[in-house]
């Protein structure tokens, strides 16, 4: 292993490739955090933005006029201003309208930290594309099919549960699959608010070590990497969801 | 291989401009006025260079992250801006001797917290800005977790806000700040560190144009102009520039 | 009042519906006994499909009453549960549940809807699925069936909520003449059974077969009804003899 | 002879005109159609679907707009002001002067925002749609190119794209003995315009694809060349299918272009930055400057959203 | 070696077409001479698509020979715009442009395919569309046109470019019977006129109604042909029968 290293500390001593984060034991300890750091938030986002999109997409069927409001000008003011603003928007503005709470260190700390804002400002960002998912996925399974399902006296909720929401799945996923992609590559703006996620790391190290076109084509791949792993396993389970003799191709 | 080129000082004359890379973010030593211009110490003292080498300025705005590949690149021909001079930052960029400016590294704490030594910050969230080099010292060394943002003016909040216990930054920033009422329950409680000295970079390989550098800055601590500067833009004259002035004036005048 | 069956199972009396401006049932009479086989026909548009989803409360009526077992279908007190137990419905276009296997289509709503046991209501779809000659399907995906074929999965579907009407619209609407058969003898099998039944068709022929009454809409009233062989050989009025010779 | 076309011929007729395809024709499998009595038949499941186009780097979603959404923007930012300017210790100016004063500056830089946004939409969009015709060429190999492209731009974060224009491209160039500097900004309009290019191209393949078959093989059985079938037949019918999701994304671009700011561009985020720091740090500042920022982007991209809608709906309406 | 009206306008030998392991046409052969009119009937998935989109070249073939007047199509070096040029196709999907009025359809073609002239071309459209009783229609889009209208929009379309063969593939289904009796009427004029038609139906009334010659197609074999009066009074081969029988 050690050799490995120092194999990198040759390499930048010979080329002027410099790759700290792999022959420089705190460099490296950094950047293994901040992969583990953008995967952990990028998992977390998923997970809220798609429940944000299947409670956003009921709520706007909601027979209630309000309801539908709110969840409409969420959406548009989510959709309609760029999401670093909204990160320092969230994090400043209105994390520090919470109240404090004590923290380890003897101090008085915001109820939220940057961590959290970031989930929250990230998933209700793809959230609101979530919504306008969903509903047209919603809107694609036919009148008739629920039609058929309430002939058979299934409730709202049944219906919704059974019939609507297992057929819409199928028709969005390409279309989900394709917004959470967008999220794990949105994740990088959580440097802003001092996320130490991957490009954060990457930005200290090559502040600390002026290399800059070596931790950028590391990044590049690193985000490829895991693009690629998020893809091939979406459509993986869309394979599992194909009913047979259905669908296009 | 490095491309012979013309010299520079002979390029600049030619097209009439020196383009000098200046913070615009670093109160007060470069940031801008209402109407977009840059202004501080450091253009200032580009300005001089220019008007030496009787040429117009253009200031280019440049960050910690790019400063030095504008230099290497020639999108700037000299930079002024808040450059720690270090060994390995000479091997990307030729950086002038002597140095024209010194600051150290100390935090800015609240006064309840009473922190005495830099171990007191172990284990703690202390903010830094973004690519500084001391960030990694205080991480690596002092054992505090940074939590690093783009600009001052978000450290400033965070730390209001109780983020963060400590602002990790440039000394004679910190004293600036701390003279405002606003952060009168705050202090700079620990001994400075690093005092590091800041350094104006050239192009690698620009002989000439670095011994004009060089004559430069000696002139300027010769005749106190960095303390001169300093008074105007209202920092304390700090301990390297009167020691400069004291030793420069010396060689130059014999007194 | 208890219903007895020798009173009407189904039975419209003046029913008005409108989509807005549109009426599109402008007062509709008539009986279905229990046991009975009705057939309604007319032009598209006339109202045909609108009927029938009255029927199961699909669609609500602004005048008249419709009763199923004496049960009054427009009360809005109604337990629309209780009656869509009571009467099933088969869609033309089957409207089947597409990410469910045909045993799992037909089971799922004793499932869901009935809570009953998951084995007796397996029992009871693999023995509806013999019923509409579908043995060896269970397991095959709506997808993966042919149209006659998923229109028996509908009819068993409907079938496995043990209702004591049935409704077809245009069931045979997009089939070939050869499942056309199939699915009319499934249905003259309920019949036989003593199904109440009332369905919507273009086929001329398969209303022949099977109806023991056949009504004729246009533009939203009855304009003739009687037995098949009345009806077709001996029509009176004009519009619907000339509806008739159309067909070739 | 048919007499009663109109009013009996109407039902059935629009319902299949309506959606001439919306009951796609699933085949059976070979085992299905082997058999006698087996077959495909039409399952009347899943409407096909206007997806609002997947994320926030393409597609247009088709969103109800009522309301005044802006307004409550304002509220925000009015409110911030006002709570910013109540904390503030007497004697310093107000939050509101402050802006005022520096607005002539920030705007300067907003437009710089926009004049990015709309350079990297026209090449991305050149570009891209080369790409895309690339996408759905007859030539294999031309083919497989112009996906493997579009795929790598399309799956790279914006901001790594930017940072390589930056880094890869010289700040200045020669033609034939003239020196073309590139400045930064235009590195930037460079930089953005890639992952523009790979949604463009998406777009494109995706807006001709979604075009139901029947339409090539009409314009076959009519003797159409390919090149002809594409740019009378099919091209036509896409553009209007393409509008919405080009106008979304352009949105998005706009919206993008702040990320400039983590480059050194000089364009609002970064100004703003350097304006709070030349007010010294004044923590009460940073919201209300943020909320202004993003009053001004949601001014600018609101109305192209609602404007997308309108003509989504108008199109739906036509095809 | 040209071709004289004595000789069939569309000929198939041994025609045999497989999508990868399935064979859909296992040996087809029959002539049709100028101005015939031939059915193709027979069971879902039997090939008849198939069989008519391999006249039009849309699908390729793996063995035998077709020929349209004399002309061979599975010829790789064959002029396929030549081709269809001669061939007119009618698709079930009506598959008009929609972006186009039914007037601009019907000229499409001729202006830019054979570049026509433009008056010629509008004066010939628009007689096509009076012949096709749609006069008052010429500036309406698709989406404002009812099916049967559609159909006889596309029915036009594929006259302007006077070709000496139709294909229709099932132009009637999704239709109701009025319609159907309308683009019957249609096709019976252009067969009058002597154009050469092939039709693929699964209305049997149709069928006997318009043409010349019926052909039975069953998994990819013609099982039975013969004039419509002896195909539909008097079929020799049990599985016509069968099939047959079926009809109500
Ligand atoms: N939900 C609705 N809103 C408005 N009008 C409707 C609605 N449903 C049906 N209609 C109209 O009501 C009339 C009757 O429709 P209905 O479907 O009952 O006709 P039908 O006799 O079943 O015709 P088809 O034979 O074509 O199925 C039609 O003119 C139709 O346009
Ligand atoms: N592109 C294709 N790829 C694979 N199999 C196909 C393809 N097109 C048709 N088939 C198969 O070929 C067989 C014949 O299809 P075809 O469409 O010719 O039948 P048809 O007689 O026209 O039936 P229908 O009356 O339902 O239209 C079917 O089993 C079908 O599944
Ligand atoms: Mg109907
Ligand atoms: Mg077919």
């Amino acid at each position: 292993m050690e050799a490995f290293f120092e194999w990198f500390r040759w390499l930048y001593d010979e080329t002027g490739i410099n790759l700290t984060f792999v022959y420089d034991a705190y460099d490296r300890e950094r950047m293994i955090d901040g992969f583990l750091m953008t995967i952990w938030l990028s998992l977390v986002c998923l997970f809220f933005s798609v429940i944000i999109g299947i409670v956003g997409a009921w709520l706007q069927g909601s027979p209630l006029k309000w309801t539908r409001r709110l969840v409409n000008g969420y959406i548009q003011f989510f959709r309609n201003t760029p999401p670093l603003v909204q990160l320092y928007f969230f994090y400043f503005a209105v994390g520090n309208l919470l109240p404090k709470v004590a923290t380890d260190y003897g101090g008085e700390a915001p109820l939220l930290g940057n961590f959290a804002w970031a989930v929250i400002s990230l998933s209700f960002f793809a959230g609101a594309f979530n919504v306008e998912i969903f509903r047209a996925g919603i809107e694609a399974v036919p009148r008739s099919t629920v039609e058929a399902a309430s002939a058979l006296g299934l409730t709202r909720l049944q219906t919704y549960r059974h019939v609507t929401l297992p057929l819409a799945f199928r028709v969005i996923l390409p279309a989900l699959n394709n917004n959470l992609v967008n999220l794990v590559k949105t994740t990088t703006l959580a440097y802003a608010i001092a996320v130490p996620e991957m490009l954060y790391v990457a930005n200290q190290i090559w502040s600390d070590n002026v290399n800059v076109p070596e931790m950028m084509i590391f990044l590049l791949f690193a985000y490829i990497a895991l693009v690629g792993i998020l893809v091939w396993s979406m459509n993986r389970w869309e394979r599992s969801l194909k009913i047979p003799g259905f669908g296009t191709s | 291989a490095p491309v012979a080129r013309a010299d520079i000082i002979d390029v600049v004359k030619k097209r009439g401009v020196l383009k000098v890379g200046v913070k615009a973010d670093y109160k007060p030593y470069g940031f801008r006025d209402p109407s977009g211009k840059i202004v501080g110490i450091e253009p200032e003292l580009a300005k001089e260079v220019a008007d030496k080498l009787g040429v117009k300025v253009e200031f280019i705005p440049v960050v910690s992250s790019n400063r030095m590949q504008f230099l290497q690149q020639g999108k700037i021909d000299l930079m002024i801006a808040t450059m720690t001079d270090r060994p390995d930052r000479r091997k990307v960029v030729w950086i002038v001797t002597p140095n024209y400016y010194s600051s150290g590294t100390n935090i800015l704490a609240p006064k309840k917290f009473g922190f005495k030594k830099w171990e007191d910050l172990r284990g703690k969230p202390v903010c830094g800005i973004q690519g500084a080099f001391y960030n990694k010292k205080t991480g690596k060394e002092f054992g505090a977790k940074i939590v690093a943002f783009k600009g001052t003016a978000e450290v400033y909040n965070a730390l209001k806000a109780g983020r963060c216990v400590a602002f990790v930054y440039d000394d004679s920033a910190l004293v600036a700040q701390l003279q405002s009422p606003e952060w009168k329950d705050y202090e700079m409680p620990l001994p400075t560190i690093d005092d590091a000295p800041w350094g104006i970079a050239v192009r690698h390989g620009e002989k000439r144009f670095h011994h004009f550098m060089a004559d430069m800055i000696r002139g300027w601590h010769a005749s106190g102009r960095i303390l001169e500067l300093e008074k105007k833009w209202g920092v304390a004259n700090t301990p390297f520039a009167k020691a400069m002035h004291a030793e420069w004036r010396y060689f130059e005048t014999g007194k | 009042m208890a219903w007895t069956p020798d009173q009407p199972m189904v039975s419209l009396k003046d029913v008005h519906k409108s989509f807005g401006e549109l009426e599109v049932l402008k007062g509709i009479t008539f009986d279905v006994m229990k046991g009975e086989v009705v057939c309604i026909i007319g032009p598209s548009g006339s109202g045909k499909s609108t009927l029938i989803r009255c029927i199961n409360a699909l669609n609500d009526i602004q005048k008249g009453s419709i009763t199923v077992e004496g049960q009054e279908v427009n009360d809005p007190r109604l337990d629309k549960l209780e009656l869509r137990k009571k009467v099933g419905m088969v869609f033309q276009q089957y409207n089947l549940f597409p990410h469910k296997t045909a045993l799992e289509n037909v089971m799922m709503a004793p499932l869901i809807v009935l809570r009953e046991d998951q084995q007796e209501v397996e029992e009871r779809a693999r023995m509806l699925i013999r019923k509409v000659r579908l043995e060896g399907k269970e397991d095959s995906y709506p997808g993966e069936l042919s149209g006659g074929q998923q229109q028996r999965v509908a009819i068993a579907r409907s079938l496995a909520m043990n209702p004591d009407v049935m409704l077809f619209d245009e069931v045979t609407a997009a089939l070939d003449p050869e499942t056309v058969k199939e699915v009319l003898v499934t249905i003259r099998e309920l019949a036989e059974e003593g199904m109440t039944c009332i369905l919507v068709t273009h086929e001329m022929g398969f209303a022949r077969e099977v109806a023991n009454h056949i009504y004729f809409t246009d533009r939203g009233v009855i304009v003739e009804h009687g037995a098949p062989a009345t009806f077709f050989d001996d029509a009176k009025d004009p519009r619907t003899r000339e509806f008739l010779s159309q067909i070739l | 002879m048919s007499a009663h076309r109109p009013q009996a011929g109407h039902g059935g007729g629009s319902r299949a005109a309506g959606s001439p395809r919306s009951v796609a024709p699933a085949r059976a499998g070979p085992a299905g159609a082997a058999t006698h009595g087996e077959r495909g038949a039409p399952l009347a499941v899943l409407h096909p679907v206007r997806m609002p186009e997947p994320a926030w780097n393409e597609g247009g979603g088709q969103w109800r707009l009522r309301g005044r959404h802006g307004l409550w923007l304002a509220l925000i930012f009015l409110l911030s002001a006002g709570a910013a300017w109540a904390q503030a210790e007497p004697g310093r100016a107000s939050v509101f002067d402050i802006i005022v004063k520096w607005t002539p500056l920030l705007l300067k830089g907003f437009v710089f925002n926009l004049a990015i946004s709309v350079m990297a939409m026209s090449i991305g969009t050149v570009v891209g749609a080369a790409l895309g015709l690339g996408q759905i060429s007859l030539n294999p190999l031309l083919r497989r190119v112009a996906y493997l492209i579009t795929q790598f731009f399309r799956n790279a974060p914006w901001l790594v794209l930017l940072f390589f224009c930056m880094l890869l491209l010289p700040f200045e160039f020669s033609i034939g003995g003239i020196t073309i500097p590139l400045p930064d900004w235009i590195k930037a309009v460079f930089g953005l315009s890639l992952p523009v290019m790979a949604n463009v191209s998406e777009i494109v393949r995706g807006a001709v694809s979604s075009l139901p078959s029947g339409q090539w093989e009409a314009a076959e059985s009519l003797a159409f060349t390919r090149r002809q079938t594409l740019w009378r037949i099919i091209l036509p019918q896409c553009v209007k299918r393409m509008l919405p999701p080009w106008m979304n994304l352009y949105a998005i671009l706009t919206m993008a272009t702040v990320l400039a700011s983590i480059v050194g561009v000089s364009e609002v985020m970064t100004l703003t930055g350097e304006v709070l720091a030349a007010e010294g740090g004044r923590t009460d500042l940073l919201v209300p400057f943020y909320a202004f920022i993003l009053l001004w982007f949601f001014a600018y991209c609101y109305p192209i959203a609602r404007w997308t809608v309108r003509l989504e709906r108008k199109y739906a309406v036509k095809i």
